[in-house]
């Protein structure tokens, strides 16, 4: 790779995927939707530990710790989206929508 | 087990036999009885020539939290001869509360919560003037709070009962809470191992604490034990909490319970932060004129008896206050026996004003009258209730305010300055008292006929009777010699002031 | 014993539970949760069994702290409050099964019933590997192992809208709160270079570490903490989530869920409140929050009827407790200074007991089917005087009347703010114990000033096992 | 017996019997009246005992508060002259009001809660009498307002008594506030509280306006007592207690305290010219204001009390001289105890004769029906208005001389002004109920009382007219000073201006009233006791009253609201902001939760 | 090569804001799957070889069809009806911008600006892959069991919760 390239560039892209993702989370009312913003905050988190993996080399190589890390990363957003896509099932069956705005049977 | 922690314990362990099943009236009598013998055997065996105001007679001690970072608490009591004279006053104040409680059957409720609250208040009342660890001093005092609250919102007078009781518990917590804020800092800033209240004066009188913590702490301290104690403006809980409680709460409350912020104040204040409440002199002599002179004002407009003594219980306050604020030996013991005097009194009022609620309902000045000659018995006692209030020679109240007006107008003779200029609101408070509580004599039990029905009202019985009469014994016993008292109170004083020479 | 076997038994026992539910044919489900009862009852008293580490050299030891007296305390909170979840459960049971219909004809009767029990092992067994988590991995994994599964439990009821809406916005906040906590992790390995917590403690304390990057890592775990904890303005969730959940699942999420983020709130704060770089923002910072959440918890709960969601205000409002003690840290403290642990440890302790009692009463009244409403306990003290009773002793403790163990908590998180001398701090804290004492006896006047409702005067049955 | 034991037993008996009444033997109403009676007699008795004795010097004192070394209150007794004289005025006139009462309230069905009273008034005056110090004073001076109040409201069933009790009380703990101060500042003045210790350090007080203020509060304790203007409203209505009653509280106890305290206190009135003149002045005020009401009034004995008034102002007069004048003044204290009495005791027979009528319009002609009693009311009036050689001349006279002496020539000139006004009423009073016909049924069927009640008449009578002469003054010896040398020597200007005041009151009065049958003159400001009623009225109603609403309010409404409700309201108001956050809408808590963290990044970075 | 790191963050951006402004979640699925291929391209740029094919392996096969799967399961009519609310657009664009403009203040003020890329030392001598399977099963065991018990109840979970009801 470029040995030009600088860490901020990555770091940059990794926040803005974050920022993007959280955006949406706060924007869109589908349940589904919001499910794949959280997914990509997830992703912006990967990203960001394997570029400081990257420049923080141990013995010349990659730290392997991040990978490990972003590994389970992953393997929890699975679980995670497996546990919610169930829910939004549950819910869709109750409410027959998965429009976050219509669960507020319980405020104040 | 300490005879202390025995007389702490009685009313608590009385308490738990109720819960568990024993007959609720007897029970607490039998424990209020013991328990005011096993203080006239304390007060017996009190060494009255001791003057160390950082030591205790009776003493006992278990520690029972320990951890780093925190002052160890002890479970620690011990009696000087202030808390003799104030253990006294609980018991007195108790039997005559438990006495004047209604029968069982008569109880409207859960019988067994009446008297177990009752007893819980004694209790912890008895634990707050015995304990010599300033955590348990404080706790104590806590421990009556929910039966308070639960009495006045079950057993209570009146459609407002429930806003009363909260009225009553939330401005007590949260006077208790900026307490607690105030001991906590007093302890950090002392730098004390222990909550030991010896510890902390010891500590005190060496290094001692910088002047603008004193005037803090002070003023934490002022606020919530002014709280505790109506202190203006801090009072508007009591004149409704005392009208619409329970009688026997009442006289357990206003009679006993509420001195605990006063013996706080002299206990813990004058001899640990002096400078502070040197700096706040002022403020209290203002405040204290408030409740004297205010209140006393305010106490004249009730049309109802049981406001006006609650209004009156405020009022009073103002006098023992005084008395600290002169910070002498002659202010102080004065404050420790009008603490006393006030106890008896405002509870004998209250008993009788619970026998004529108990007989007429309402007590709206307009529909009485002439009562003294249907009910001789009642009229008596209360005329002599009233003249103990009002502050006539004979009762305990006047020996112990002549102390208190000679304690602050003590010093040069150059001139009035602020605290002889309290004396003076002081003095003309006493007419206030006459004012009001003569009126109210006047209306229920002089002049024309009533409005109400005198049918179904019985004069007193003996039973009735009987706690009236024990207290208003007390009251003139220690008015004729007020040295019954003052041989206990005089050298704890003194040592107090021992300490502040240095 | 290793220490780290405790968490394998909980996690055998939670396998045990599946297995017998899958294949022994089991009449009565709830038996299953007697059985965990007593697991977990087995491996508390393990606890004492626990040696110092005799492999010092395992790589365990990388992800797993050496037990302390401070995990095993959590550890045994833990166990402790899932064991009495689980008590809480069997009575529950005839709810959960109204709310998760049969599936097909010929099934169990009770099915679905079985991993109701066994699920909160399971989290028990997170908790637990949170009380010793020493490394960001094991902390972000153990996190979401008690998540995950908290977020089944919430939204367990599928046919109560209730329930469902819990486990909704507990999924979405939830995953957001997972998505920081990974982001901020990401960035503090950044900085530091590890994943461990003592390295990192290291690289922080060094005068060079850059704040701004530094502090940027804390806000963002932070944040993913301080919603576990429920601390504002992270707390949104709470009422929601506590109202709508299964009362056994509410009572094991106030405790179980907030004394695991509070241990590992503890562990994360620790570099940044020793760095002498960092330590006065990082203590600012959890000022402001612990002021927050003091005001917003509990006058939260002042006006509050639904009696599940006063206890979600009040579970924020002892978070402010919490984290108020937190925020009067002074790292290196004197020699007699008084720990943030150690308040951590009485306060939790002392929550955890008043606050299943609470729960344990609620419970046994849903189970009564009288609501969860403050009306639905009018006069109580005449119905249960048994009950009432209970109630009002734990209500006295979680508002702080002395001589209970709520006021040590609360007196040491006092004690602690004032040796700090965090005046705005202690005074937001006695409004919210304030209103803590109104809200709290506001339960105690329903039950004992109000008429029973209606027709339900009846004696309310409570079992054996509850009542002990 | 020793003096100290003498004394401890006048002091105490009283109080013992009040207290048997109270707590035993008061159902037994005969038995009460006849142990009150008799302890009154019993105290009589020593206190002639005491007197026979001469003055002494009392060595046991109980100590009632020892805050020592700062503050030591003992009961103990000044024996001296001053005190024995007064303790036998007291004692005598006690006992005679006694017996008299035996008679007078037979019928009354608390007659043990007034023979109660009785004897605790007396307990208490003998308390002040004999103090020696002011605050052992104090505590009895307290105690004399306590049973005037007892007494005075004795018959509680009417509104008039009721009323009257209680104004007394008040009143009187005005004057108490005053003298409170009063006694606080002399003691710091002086460091002491004990009158002897006073008496020496007065001299060498250096702030001397603080000490004109402290005689001048402890005057006010005087003014409430002896009923000076401007605190001398509730004397008047005090005649709605029993008539033997006023009688013993205008004679010889409640009025005579303030007087005796002053002259007990006379080296303090030394000390300060100031206040010396205006003591002197307000008696001559209070002389004159109630010379003026009495010329109008129509009940008998608020005429008496009138009368009262205006001699307490002529003794109040004397004090104002301080030790120049106290003599003078406790000698027309102490003859004005017997002819007062006798006076009251006399209308007590009118009225008990006429069937409790009062009004002196409504007699008439009772000179014949109640010869006894007329002689005896007519040697008692002559004594009050100053016929030469009964022994209100001689006294009267006393102070005159005394205010002349001493250059007060204002209140000289103003005492001899009511040297006209008195003899005026009192002669209008005695026309009108003695002589001509009997105008009412009650008149006519009057007859003449038992001896029970004539005897205390008669020998009050003799002691009106003798009093004043050595051989029963001897134990007022220093004060005692009434003989034929002394008054030719000193034939004056003031003897010339009595006589004369004296005989054109008569004459005046006897033109006036001789064969009137209604009131002839009418001043309705003197009839209305110069409004001074209506104006504390008007202060209790309008000021106090209203005072005490609008703080009531202030109270309910500034106070409360600020201390409790305000930040109640505010708390609930921050829990409405907090749970208005709970939308319940996951969205907007995720909006929340994004602002959270940008704020918090914010304030981080 | 820096234009490939460019273009393939473009493709990451793009796509997140695909998957925000989607129209309907079919679309915002594929949108998503751009940006993880993206991302997957990015990884295997910074040596990540493993992690860039999990990723696409776990992402865009499993993660993706699981939520086509359900998408088509809900009836996509159903699932979006609404459009965006102006004012939560609004608010959430203002919330992203923010965290925008503090997420750039902290690249820009903290130390990791001017960072080169280091070399890496010789080509090791194990594939990443064998280096993180040993560290995964060896140093890493307790995690990995910690990961099997989260993989275990969210199995049991999605069981419970998704169980068919007879209606």
């Amino acid at each position: 790779m470029d040995p030009s390239l600088t860490l901020n560039p990555l770091l940059l892209v990794s926040g803005l995927l974050f920022a993007i993702g959280l955006t949406g989370v706060l924007a869109r009312r589908n349940l589904l939707i919001i499910f794949m913003c959280l997914e990509l905050m997830l992703a912006a988190g990967n990203l960001t530990l394997v570029a400081f993996s990257r420049f923080h080399l141990v013995d010349g190589a990659p730290a392997y710790d991040a990978h490990v890390f972003v590994f389970f990363v992953i393997t929890v957003a699975a679980a995670e989206v497996a546990v919610g896509l169930a829910i939004i099932i549950a819910l869709f069956r109750s409410k027959k929508s998965t429009d976050v705005t219509e669960v507020t049977t319980m405020k104040y | 087990m300490s005879t202390l922690e025995f007389l702490v314990s009685l009313p608590l362990i009385a308490a738990l036999a109720i819960a568990l099943g024993a007959p609720a009236r007897f029970t607490a009598i039998g424990a209020s009885v013991l328990v005011f013998l096993t203080t006239i055997y304390c007060a017996i065996n009190y060494n009255t020539s001791f003057e160390d105001f950082a030591a205790w007679q009776f003493e006992s001690a278990r520690t029972v939290f320990d951890m780093p970072g925190i002052p160890t608490i002890s479970l620690a009591f011990g009696l000087d001869g202030i808390s003799v004279v104030l253990i006294l006053l609980s018991s007195i104040v108790l039997l005559a509360a438990v006495l004047a409680a209604p029968d069982e059957s008569k109880v409207q409720g859960n019988s067994r919560l009446y008297y177990l609250s009752l007893l819980l208040i004694g209790g912890g009342a008895l634990g707050a003037f015995t304990a010599t660890d300033l955590f348990f001093f404080y706790a104590f005092h806590e421990l009556a709070l929910i039966p308070t609250f639960l009495m006045i919102g079950l057993f209570g007078r009146g459609e407002n009962r429930i806003r009363t009781a909260w009225t009553i518990t939330i401005f007590l917590s949260v006077g208790s809470l900026i307490l607690l804020v105030g001991l906590i800092l007093l302890v950090i800033k002392l730098g004390a191992q222990t909550f030991a209240i010896a510890d902390l004066i010891e500590l005190a009188q060496g290094q001692g604490i910088d002047a603008a913590s004193q005037n803090w702490i002070f003023l934490l301290l002022l606020v919530g034990f002014g709280t505790l104690v109506s202190l203006f403006p801090f009072h508007s809980w009591a004149a409704p909490a005392y009208a619409e409680a329970p009688t026997p709460v009442t006289m357990l409350h206003a009679g006993v319970l509420k001195k605990f912020g006063l013996y706080g104040l002299i206990r813990i204040a004058l001899p640990i932060v002096p400078e502070g409440f040197q700096h706040w002199l002022h403020l209290l002599l203002i405040l204290l004129i408030g409740n004297i002179l205010f209140i006393g004002l305010v106490t004249i407009a009730p049309r109802a008896l049981d406001r006006m003594l609650g209004f009156s219980s405020v009022m009073h306050m103002g006098y023992i206050f005084l008395g600290i604020a002169a910070f002498n030996t002659m202010g102080v013991s004065g404050a420790v026996l009008l603490m006393f005097a006030h106890g008896l009194s405002i509870a004998a009022l209250f008993a009788l004003n619970g026998a004529l609620r108990d007989r007429f309902g309402d007590l709206t000045f307009r529909r009485f009258g002439q009562l003294a000659k249907s009910l001789p018995r009642l009229g008596l006692l209360f005329g002599f209730a009233t003249f103990a209030a009002i502050g006539l020679p004979g009762f305990a109240n006047f020996a112990a305010e002549i102390p208190i007006y000679f304690g602050a107008f003590d010093g040069d003779a150059s001139g009035m300055n602020w605290l002889r200029w309290a004396t003076v609101g002081a003095l003309w408070g006493v007419v206030i008292s006459a004012v009001y509580l003569l009126r109210a004599y006047r209306s229920i039990f002089m002049g024309n006929a009533p409005k109400v029905r005198l049918d179904d009202a019985p004069d007193m019985l003996l039973r009735e009777m009987l706690p009236v009469i024990l207290l208003i014994a007390g009251l003139l016993i220690v008015g004729f010699s007020p040295e019954v008292l003052n041989q206990y109170i005089r050298p704890t004083v003194n040592g107090l002031f021992l300490l502040s020479a240095g | 014993m290793q220490v780290y076997y405790l968490e394998f038994l909980v996690v055998a026992l939670g396998l045990v539970m599946l297995m017998v539910d899958a294949f022994a044919k089991l009449q009565d489900k709830r038996s299953l949760a007697r059985l965990g009862i007593l697991g977990l009852g087995v491996i508390f008293l393990l606890l004492f069994a626990v040696q110092s580490p005799s492999n010092a050299a395992s790589p365990v030891w990388k992800f797993y702290a050496a037990p302390d007296n401070l995990s095993l305390f959590f550890k045994g909170v833990a166990l402790l409050t899932t064991i009495l979840s689980l008590v809480m459960a069997i009575d529950f049971a005839p709810i959960v099964l109204s709310k998760i219909a049969p599936p097909d004809q010929g099934a169990h009767p009770q099915a679905g019933l079985g991993e109701f029990y066994a699920l909160p092992v399971f989290v028990c067994a997170g908790l637990m590997w949170m009380a010793s988590a020493n490394n960001l991995v094991s902390i972000f994994v153990s996190i979401e192992v008690v998540s995950i599964t908290f977020i089944i439990l919430a939204g367990y009821m599928r046919r109560n809208v209730g329930s469902l809406e819990a486990g909704v916005k507990y999924l979405i906040l939830g995953a957001l709160s997972a998505g920081f906590l990974v982001y901020g992790f990401a960035w503090l390995y950044g900085i530091t270079g590890s994943m461990e917590l003592g390295p990192i403690t290291e690289a922080l304390a060094k005068p060079e570490v850059n704040s701004t990057a530094a502090m940027f890592a804390f806000s963002l775990i932070l944040v993913s903490l301080a919603f576990k904890l429920g601390a504002a303005p992270f707390h949104i969730w709470v009422p929601d989530v506590y109202q709508g959940a299964p009362t056994p699942i509410t009572a094991f999420l106030s405790v179980g869920s907030k004394a695991g983020a509070a241990i590992v709130t503890l562990r994360l704060a620790y570099p940044y409140l020793t760095s002498p770089v960092l330590s006065t923002k990082a203590l600012a910072i959890l000022a402001v929050i612990a002021i927050l959440t003091l005001l917003l918890g509990n006058l939260g709960a002042l006006a509050q009827k639904n009696l599940k969601r006063l206890m979600g205000y009040s579970s924020i409002g002892h978070s402010g407790f919490l984290i108020m003690a937190l925020a009067s840290t002074s790292y290196p403290g004197a020699v007699n200074a008084l720990s943030p642990a150690a308040v951590f440890a009485y306060y939790i302790g002392a929550y955890l007991l008043m606050t299943l009692l609470v729960f344990l009463v609620l419970n046994v009244l849903n189970a009564a089917d009288t609501g969860e409403t403050l009306d639905s306990i009018r006069g109580l003290a005449k119905r249960s005087p048994f009950l009432a009773g209970i109630l009002l002793i734990a209500l006295a403790s979680l508002a702080g009347v002395p001589l209970t163990t709520g006021f040590i908590g609360k007196f040491l998180a006092f004690k602690i703010a004032l040796d700090a001398g965090q005046w705005m701090l202690i005074a937001a804290a006695l409004i919210g114990a304030a209103a803590g004492f109104y809200f709290y006896l506001k339960i105690a006047a329903s039950m004992y000033f109000d008429a029973p409702s209606s027709s339900d005067g009846a004696a309310i049955p409570v079992n054996l096992l509850t009542k002990v | 017996m020793n003096p100290d034991t003498l004394a401890w037993l006048i002091l105490l008996l009283p109080l013992l019997s009040a207290a048997t009444i109270v707590v035993g033997i008061g159902r037994w109403s005969n038995l009460s009246a006849l142990v009150s009676t008799g302890t009154a007699f019993l105290s009589l008795v020593f206190s002639v005992m005491l007197a026979t004795n001469g003055e002494a010097v009392a060595s046991i004192a109980y100590p009632w508060i020892d805050l020592s070394p700062s503050f030591q209150v003992n009961i103990g007794f000044t024996l001296d002259k001053l005190a024995i004289g007064m303790i036998l005025i007291v004692s005598s006139i006690g006992f005679l009001v006694h017996l008299f009462s035996l008679g007078y309230m037979r019928e009354d069905s608390g007659k043990s809660r007034y023979f109660a009273g009785l004897s605790l008034f007396l307990f208490s005056m003998s308390g002040i009498v004999l103090a020696d110090n002011f605050v052992m004073m104090f505590i009895f001076w307290e105690l004399v307002g306590v049973s005037s109040y007892i007494l005075i409201g004795h018959w509680y069933e009417k509104n008039s008594a009721a009323e009257a009790g209680k104004k007394a009380f008040l009143v009187n703990r005005i004057g108490d506030f005053g003298f409170m101060t009063g006694i606080l500042l002399v003691w710091i003045l002086t460091g002491s509280i004990y009158f002897k210790e006073i008496a020496q350090a007065v001299g060498g007080v250096a702030n001397a306006g603080l000490l004109n203020a402290a005689v001048l509060c402890v005057f006010a304790g005087a003014v409430g007592k002896s009923a000076q203007v401007p605190l001398h409203v509730w004397l008047p209505d005090a005649m709605e207690g029993p008539t033997p009653v006023s009688a013993l509280i205008h004679a010889a106890t409640m009025v005579a305290a303030g007087v005796y305290m002053l002259a007990r206190v006379s080296f303090l009135v030394d000390a300060s010219a100031v206040a010396g003149t205006t003591i002197a002045w307000v008696g001559a005020i209070t002389a004159l204001l109630a010379a003026l009401m009495a010329l109008q009034q129509d009940d008998i004995k608020r005429i008496l009390a009138y009368s009262t008034l205006s001699q307490l102002g002529y003794m109040v007069m004397a004090q104002g001289l301080g030790s120049a004048g106290a003599d003078a003044g406790m000698f027309h204290l102490y003859t004005h105890a017997f002819f007062k009495a006798l006076l009251f005791l006399g209308s007590g027979a009118v009225i008990y004769a006429c069937h409790h009528e009062q009004d002196i319009w409504r007699m008439g002609g009772l000179r014949k029906r109640m010869p006894i009693t007329f002689w005896t009311f007519a040697l008692g009036t002559a004594a009050l208005i100053a016929v030469p050689f009964t022994s209100g001349f001689w006294s009267k006279e006393a102070i005159l001389e005394a205010l002349l002496q001493q250059k007060m020539h204002g209140p000289y000139a103003v005492g001899i002004i009511v040297a006209f006004l008195t003899p005026f009423y009192m002669t209008r009073l005695v026309l009108v109920a003695f002589f001509g016909p009997s105008r009412t049924k009650e008149a006519e069927h009057a007859r003449e009382v038992e001896p029970v009640m004539w005897i205390p008449l008669a020998l009050l009578a003799i002691m009106a007219v003798f009093s004043a002469y050595r051989f029963l003054a001897a134990p007022l010896a220093a004060a005692g000073h009434a003989d034929f040398g002394h008054l030719f020597s000193h034939f004056g200007l003031t003897a010339v201006l009595s006589l004369i005041g004296l005989v054109v009151g008569v004459a005046g009065a006897w033109f006036l009233y001789r064969t009137a049958q209604k009131d002839p003159i009418s001043i309705p400001l003197f009839r209305d006791k110069f409004r001074i009623d209506e104006l504390y009225l008007f202060f209790v109603d309008k000021i106090q009253d209203g005072l005490a609403r609008g703080l009531t309010r202030l109270d309910r409404d500034v106070i409360d609201p600020l201390i409790a409700r305000f930040p109640a309201a505010l708390s609930l108001a921050g829990g409405s902001v907090s749970r208005a956050l709970q939308t319940g809408n996951v969205q907007t808590y995720a909006f929340f939760f994004g602002l959270g963290v940008v704020a918090l990044l914010y304030f981080v970075l | 090569m820096t234009f490939l790191f460019y273009f393939f963050s473009a493709l990451v951006l793009f796509g997140g804001l695909g998957v925000v402004f989607a129209k309907n979640p079919v679309s915002a699925a594929f949108s998503m799957v751009i940006s993880f291929l993206g991302m997957a391209a990015l990884f295997i740029q910074l040596d990540a070889f493993l992690i860039g094919v999990l990723q696409v392996l776990v992402y865009a096969g499993a993660i993706m069809v699981l939520f086509l799967f359900i998408i088509m399961l809900l009836d996509v009519e159903e699932v979006e009806k609404r459009k965006l609310s102006l004012p939560t657009v609004i608010r959430a664009g203002g919330v992203g911008a923010a965290l925008v403009v503090l997420i750039s203040t902290v690249l820009m003020r903290g130390g990791t600006a001017g960072q080169a890329l280091p070399k890496l030392v010789a080509s090791p001598e194990k594939s990443d892959v064998l280096r993180i399977g040993e560290l995964l099963f060896g140093t890493y065991w307790l995690p990995i069991q910690i990961i099997a018990v989260l993989l275990l109840t969210a199995t049991v979970g999605v069981v419970v919760l998704s169980k068919r009801e007879l209606k």
